[in-house]
């Protein structure tokens, strides 16, 4: 360690360049030197056993009650000295934290595994953030021939990483109900007693789940408690609310979900979102949905990929960079 | 009411200068001896950020007098290379580990008020405020 | 905060009593005062700030070096100011994310639901303790009445989080294969499929999974890589191992994996456990299997949750308190 | 080769007697003035473990000799509660925090060798070395 053995003669330098010019400069060179200091870890009691030494080398005539008044600072500093171990112990168990969860985060990728179909005549984009490193939203797209594309959206009530276990088991649970896919109201209702069956019961889930028909362009769908999406009619160029009432996964596990319908004609977007879109805190409350409406109204002519993207971006910086949940939101525009 | 004087920051002798516009003002709006330090530290901070990362830049110091309240306003503005991951940056850096942004965090611990703004290729924007108590 | 406001008279006192006494008691009264600033959030800074206003009060006419020396000391510890912010902050993160493990770790025990069978004749101790907050190792007992009861233990190689959302990933695999169950070698194949198409090329798992017959006690069992069992023999008073070859699962899909017996008589024991109970470093080095056979031998006629109990809370001791990787321990014993 | 002194910890001003004993082995052994504050310090922690939460116990000082490096080791030892869970205190505590075994890591960050015992119901015996270097 080359600055620890060069440390006495440095911090000497220093301090004798500030007695003599009292210069903003030399603060500058404390400033540059405690930098060095922090980065090689060097313990505050040390800075002022430095401080002591420096001093009974360029004063050694000073009265006795001021080395010990270094005594009482140096006790002092010493259980600084403990906060400032525990500082450094903390960043080595937080760097190994984040690698963990990127690790984490790649599997949670694989194993939810999402991606967005190419279709013809329907452009779709998606994105999701999650606030913390794992993501307790989730999206799904199953495209089944010409038949039909399926969308779902959920979000486990809590973020993080119990919410992003919960989120694996619904993925599997997806997975393994292949014969109702394409119906939105069975595929909830089988989806609910799954939930109800293995989850915790403060943990609670909201889903939409969508199924697009190809053929004549009608959308189908049902919510378990979902932030309710948009539907935007290009003639009218209006946004209508995709309301559709329905009881949370996992609080009742005899509830029924009721089926909507939707016409799609060119020009129209579906736009599903969590509640992470809006729920997005500013400095002025929570955004509106008018708010985002607007947002989106800015980009309408971009392809949805390019949409969704630039929301997101916008209403990150709304909130200074410190997302509060997971972020989700899906465009699904008929183009011909 | 705002009155603001600027440094060009270009190289490490700007930095001092920006540091002693920044004690200087603190000092004159009645800032203690304590906090004269944290300005002059977070303007060092913010002063090397541009030094370093975007070569040349401005840094000025606003007087604030709102509602009563007298406070002290840094910005910090440069047109290099942006940050491209904001919240990566806002999180991610310890004081003591150099780089990029490593003092970001740790200057808005210090301030009352921060607000930085940034996109790549255009440059960035940083203002932090601290209110005399 | 009462403390800040009469900070600067307390330590007066402390510095003014220690500059009369120069007594160990009044260092462990400035110790305490850092104690006091410490929870009180002081920074380094302020202390300096302290110790200049004091000396100011105490010896106004000491030379104006020494006054700029407190300068220059304030300006370095600024920059450890920053330092201890961070740390204040990363306490804060640290707490929340233990919060959130805590929950996240209670999640997963409620969706892996692992309970250990009460069974005339067989009696059974199983013990699993994460090194981190989540567990990388999973158990799973299934109790098929009077016919059978199965073991599974397994382990995915990494630990903490990446390796929880993994093994949540089996569950739901194990859960979705009821008509295989019974045939480990079936039961190992068809889960070997799941795992290599669904999870990352990077992630493995070993599992050993056996089948223990309640009518003639013989016990059936396959092994994917995992680490090898014990067999006690009553008769012999000896510990075999339970030797199974056979690939970790999601390495190739074709594999297939062999079925081996074992006879087992009253007063014998199988043993089974992660390779986190042998490759437990100590001071001396890893531990050695034999090492392991003599600390059972030491507890061989308690019941075995206490065997297992007592050689967890041995080898965690022997590790000074700190697991590297995540422990379980499964005795069966043949009573009658 | 050992030569142990001990203080019986049963109040506040025994934690004084076990740091001058602790302060002046130190200082005997050659200890620089900082080593001698941390030393004090780590002194401080066990001892006040064992006033404030086993009531009583004693706070020994060895002086070390061993293969020419010359040592200091406090033994903390009480037959107090005892911890429930070692691996728990060990990670969790906060030096800022107070509370029980708030200073264990801290201490065994400070000193070059930590090791605890602790049995529910039975008491805690911790030793922790620091070689001179
Ligand atoms: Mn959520
Ligand atoms: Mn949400
Ligand atoms: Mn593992
Ligand atoms: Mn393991």
């Amino acid at each position: 360690m080359d600055f620890r053995e060069k440390m006495d003669e440095k911090f000497i330098g220093v301090l004798t360049d500030f007695m003599q010019s009292q210069s903003e400069e030399s603060l500058y060179a404390a400033q540059q030197f405690s930098r060095l200091a922090l980065e090689h870890k060097i313990p505050p009691e040390e800075i002022v056993n430095l401080q002591k030494s420096a001093m009974q080398e360029l004063m050694p005539d000073l009265p006795p009650e001021v080395w010990h008044s270094f005594d009482i600072l140096l006790e002092v500093m010493t259980a600084y000295g403990f906060a400032f171990r525990e500082y450094q112990s903390l960043i080595d168990t937080q760097k190994e934290f984040k690698n963990e969860m990127e690790i984490a985060s790649s599997v949670q990728e694989t194993l939810l595994g999402t991606s967005v179909p190419t279709i013809d005549g329907l452009e779709i984009g998606a994105l999701s953030v999650p606030a913390k490193q794992m993501n307790g939203d989730y999206f799904h797209f199953v495209h089944d021939g010409d038949h039909s594309v399926n969308v779902a959206i959920a979000d486990v009530i809590g973020k993080g990483i119990p919410a992003a276990l919960c989120m694996s088991m619904i993925k599997y649970a997806m997975d393994s109900l292949p014969e109702y896919r394409k119906d939105p109201s069975a595929v909830l209702g089988s989806l609910n007693r799954v939930v109800e069956q293995n989850v915790d019961d403060s943990m609670f889930i909201t889903m939409f789940y969508g199924m697009y028909e190809l053929k004549n362009h009608m959308l189908h769908f049902s919510s378990a408690g979902h932030e309710p999406g948009f539907f935007y009619s290009k003639q009218l160029d209006e946004f209508l609310d995709l309301e559709a009432r329905g009881l949370l996964l996992g609080v009742d596990k005899d509830t029924t979900y009721k089926r909507y319908e939707q016409q799609v004609e060119i020009g129209d977007m579906i736009i599903l979102m969590s509640d992470g879109v809006t729920e997005c805190r500013t400095d002025e409350g929570f955004i509106e949905r008018e708010t985002l409406v607007s947002f989106i109204n800015n980009y309408i002519d971009l392809p949805p990929q390019e949409i969704v993207n630039k929301i997101f971006r916008d209403l990150e910086k709304l909130q200074h960079f410190q997302l509060r949940d997971d972020f989700t939101l899906i465009i699904m525009k008929r183009v011909k | 009411m705002e009155i603001q004087s600027c440094v060009t920051i270009l190289n490490e002798w700007d930095i001092v200068a920006a540091r002693q516009l920044g004690r200087n003002v603190a000092k004159e709006l009645g800032f203690g001896t304590v906090d004269q330090a944290r300005i002059t530290t977070a303007i060092s901070e913010l002063a090397r950020n541009i030094y370093l990362y975007a070569g040349q830049g401005q840094l000025c110091i606003d007087r604030l007098n709102e509602q009563g309240k007298t406070g002290l306003r840094i910005i910090a503005i440069d047109e290099g290379p942006g940050i491209p991951d904001i919240r990566k940056v806002m999180e991610d850096g310890f004081s003591t580990s150099g780089g990029l942004g490593a003092g970001l965090p740790g200057v808005r611990r210090l301030m009352d008020d921060f607000n930085i703004d940034s996109n790549p290729g255009e440059g960035t924007d940083i203002r932090a405020t601290k209110w005399l108590r």
